[in-house]
């Protein structure tokens, strides 16, 4: 059972550092503020509760367990509202999306 | 164990830095002096500073960007360029750096044991702060305690620095009744304009400052204390008033009396010395406080860290109202955007 | 073993001339501040640096670590945090006085309206 | 696999500085800003563990706090009436 539990957290660290990676791929190659914002916006809570949930699964100390535990409630506070305000005051100040690439 | 990790954070601080020095355009430089506060953040994390990362986090990330926002809302945005090429400053620059890396090579390596900076008064510090002082925290004991009155100058410097800020910007507030139609107007608007913000900050806020307080609290156990509690506490405000405007935060944080409380938290601070004082024991020496030293300690640490917390988080409170005041529209109707 | 010994050292005093050189060659106030606040980081990791023993962990004492690193560089740092950002308040102040009185925070632009004549 | 996650984090937070410095708005540098605050509170979180000593995650948890407290004030602050011209140069010289 424990050895399960700690593969199981193995794997979510895993997924979650690949999925890390993709989102930084995306910050950085993506050509607009908005394809950049969706490459961040997505994925950063999906990362973070990925990550902090493998380590949850790593350690049997309870009074980590609930600090991590109230991370991860601020992070799925946080993100979304810090990545629906960034979007708002940027479509709000005029920035235009780039719809089709130039050649 | 660590030195790799150490050395990259060492490395992207330097990129951040250069990257610094290179951009015109003041708030980039802001978004990138926060990168900067958070990697040294971590980087003291690595190097087993918990407190300092704690204060760092808050502090550098945190308070250090909003108020360099508020200068630059006030001053402009762009840097012009200088019409020379700085070659002097590069000299002077260089000559200097490449004297100090000379200086360097007598410098004890990197973590060593016996570095004499570790063999003078640290070991007292491990060894017996514990009966001495009874908390397992030795950089409290350190901070509150054995350098009380060290302490007690750099709290006296912030209190300094506030009423400083007071006196260069402070500007007479509107009076009551024109205002109130004013504020219920702008409410509306920000609240349209809000809504999901102000939902979550409301969520928030009342975490953050049961937040600050635990940090305040727990200060003797684990990393936090004062310093960091007052600057969190004020954090909260200042979302507070930037989400729901300057005004409406002025009627629920009275600024008269947040300045009497800065001048109360020293106050505090000192007479937990005089009644050291008074009791027969050195200025500061919390021994004497109670029968029982350790006991005595417990109380003298609790109330002098209870002093440091009221005065910074006062001050820094004073400091960001005094900023965003300067600029009236700042805060309170820029919702005209469509 | 010297380049890992001494590279921390090395970085910091990097940091502290790139500080130095934003505080002498730019002209405008703010970015000047900002290097102020480089140079001042670059001491904390000094300091820092300088309190790390190898194999030690945070000093908060208990009973599983014999070995800690040393407590006084975090004090003075802890508090140097906080006074610098209260010092840097100030000095953000004052910008913005001289930004009312001036009209400008480029260091050449004050000098020409205190001395219209050089 | 705490290492490899430390690693994968320090090459995120090199491409969020990237993007910080290179813009080309302010919203994209804001964004970088805000990510890497989020990549600084999971290195906390894996350094504890990394190092053994898990107990100081209240760090990690200042930082969410805090991030999401100064991204805030950029948007409400950048309204202000110098920020809505922006410089010439967009790009860093």
């Amino acid at each position: 059972m424990e050895i399960i539990i700690s593969w199981l957290g193995t794997l979510c660290l895993f997924a979650g550092s690949v999925l890390a990676i993709i989102s930084g791929i995306g910050i950085f190659r993506f050509p607009d503020f908005y394809t950049r914002m969706h490459a961040v916006g997505v994925s950063d809570t999906l990362v973070t509760g990925l990550i902090v949930i493998g380590l949850v699964l790593q350690i049997p100390d309870g009074i980590v367990i609930v600090k991590l535990l109230l991370i991860l409630l601020m992070t799925l506070l946080i993100n979304p509202t810090a990545s629906h305000a960034l979007a708002k005051a940027a479509i709000l100040s005029g920035l235009q999306p780039t719809l089709t690439k130039k050649k | 164990m660590g030195i790799l990790e150490h050395i990259i954070i060492l490395t992207l601080l330097l990129l951040v830095a250069i990257a610094i020095t290179r951009l015109k355009d003041l708030l980039a430089v802001v978004m990138l002096m926060g990168v900067y506060g958070l990697l040294s953040a971590s980087f003291f994390v690595i190097m087993d500073a918990v407190d300092v990362a704690f204060t760092e986090a808050s502090v550098g990330a945190g308070i250090s960007t909003i108020l360099m926002l508020t200068a630059i809302s006030l001053t402009g945005r762009t840097v012009s360029p200088i019409g020379h090429k700085p070659v002097l400053a590069m000299i002077l620059v260089i000559i200097t750096g490449g004297l100090l890396v000379y200086a360097t090579l007598d410098m004890p390596y990197y973590g060593l044991v016996d570095a004499p900076a570790n063999l003078h008064v640290s070991p007292r510090y491990i060894h017996d702060s514990l009966h001495e002082i009874g908390i397992p925290n030795a950089v409290t004991s350190v901070l509150a305690s054995y350098r009380g009155f060290d302490t007690f100058g750099e709290v006296v410097v912030i209190f300094t620095a506030g009423i400083g800020v007071l006196a260069l910007l402070s500007v007479p507030s509107p009076t009551p009744q024109e205002d109130t139609n004013e504020i219920k107007s702008q409410n509306i608007a920000m609240h349209h304009q809000h809504l999901v913000l102000r939902v979550i900050s409301k969520l928030l806020i009342p975490f953050i400052l049961l937040f600050g307080l635990y940090v305040q609290f727990h200060g003797d156990f684990g990393p936090g204390g004062g310093f960091q509690a007052g600057v969190i506490f004020a954090a909260a405000i200042i979302l507070y008033a930037m989400l729901f405007g300057l005004n409406t935060a002025r009627k629920a944080v009275s600024l008269p009396l947040v300045r009497l409380v800065s001048a109360l938290g020293v106050l505090l601070y000192g007479s937990v010395g005089i009644v050291s004082l008074l009791n027969g024991g050195n200025f500061l020496d919390y021994n004497v406080l109670l029968p029982d030293p350790v006991a005595g300690q417990h109380i003298g640490i609790l109330l002098i860290e209870l002093g440091v917390g009221i005065t910074v988080a006062s001050v820094m409170i004073i400091i960001f109202f005094n900023f965003a005041g300067r600029n009236g529209h700042l805060l309170n109707n820029q919702s005209r955007r469509k | 073993m010297m380049i890992l010994g001494l590279y921390s050292y090395w970085i910091v005093i990097a940091l502290m001339m790139i500080g130095l050189y934003i505080i002498i060659a730019q002209g405008n106030l703010i970015k000047k501040i900002v290097g102020l606040g480089i140079f001042q980081t670059s001491v904390f990791i000094f300091y820092i640096t300088v309190g790390k023993v190898e194999g030690g962990t945070a000093p908060i004492l208990a009973e599983a670590y014999s070995q800690y690193s040393n407590p006084l560089p975090h004090v003075l740092i802890l508090t140097a945090i906080v006074v610098g950002i209260a010092t840097t308040a100030l000095g953000l102040a004052l910008i913005v006085r001289i930004k009312e009185s001036y009209g400008s925070i480029e260091e050449s632009e004050i000098q020409e309206k205190d001395n219209p004549k050089c | 696999m705490l290492m490899a996650a430390t690693l994968a984090i320090f090459v995120v937070m090199f491409l969020a500085i990237i993007r910080g410095y290179i813009g080309p708005t302010l919203y994209d540098r804001i964004l970088a800003v805000n990510m890497f605050g989020t990549k600084t509170v999971l290195l906390i979180c894996l350094l504890g563990f990394l190092f053994g000593r898990p107990e100081f995650l209240d760090i990690a948890l200042v930082y969410a706090l805090i991030n999401f407290i100064s991204v805030i004030a950029v948007l409400r602050l950048s309204g202000s009436d110098y920020f809505k011209n922006p410089p010439q140069d967009q790009k860093p010289s």
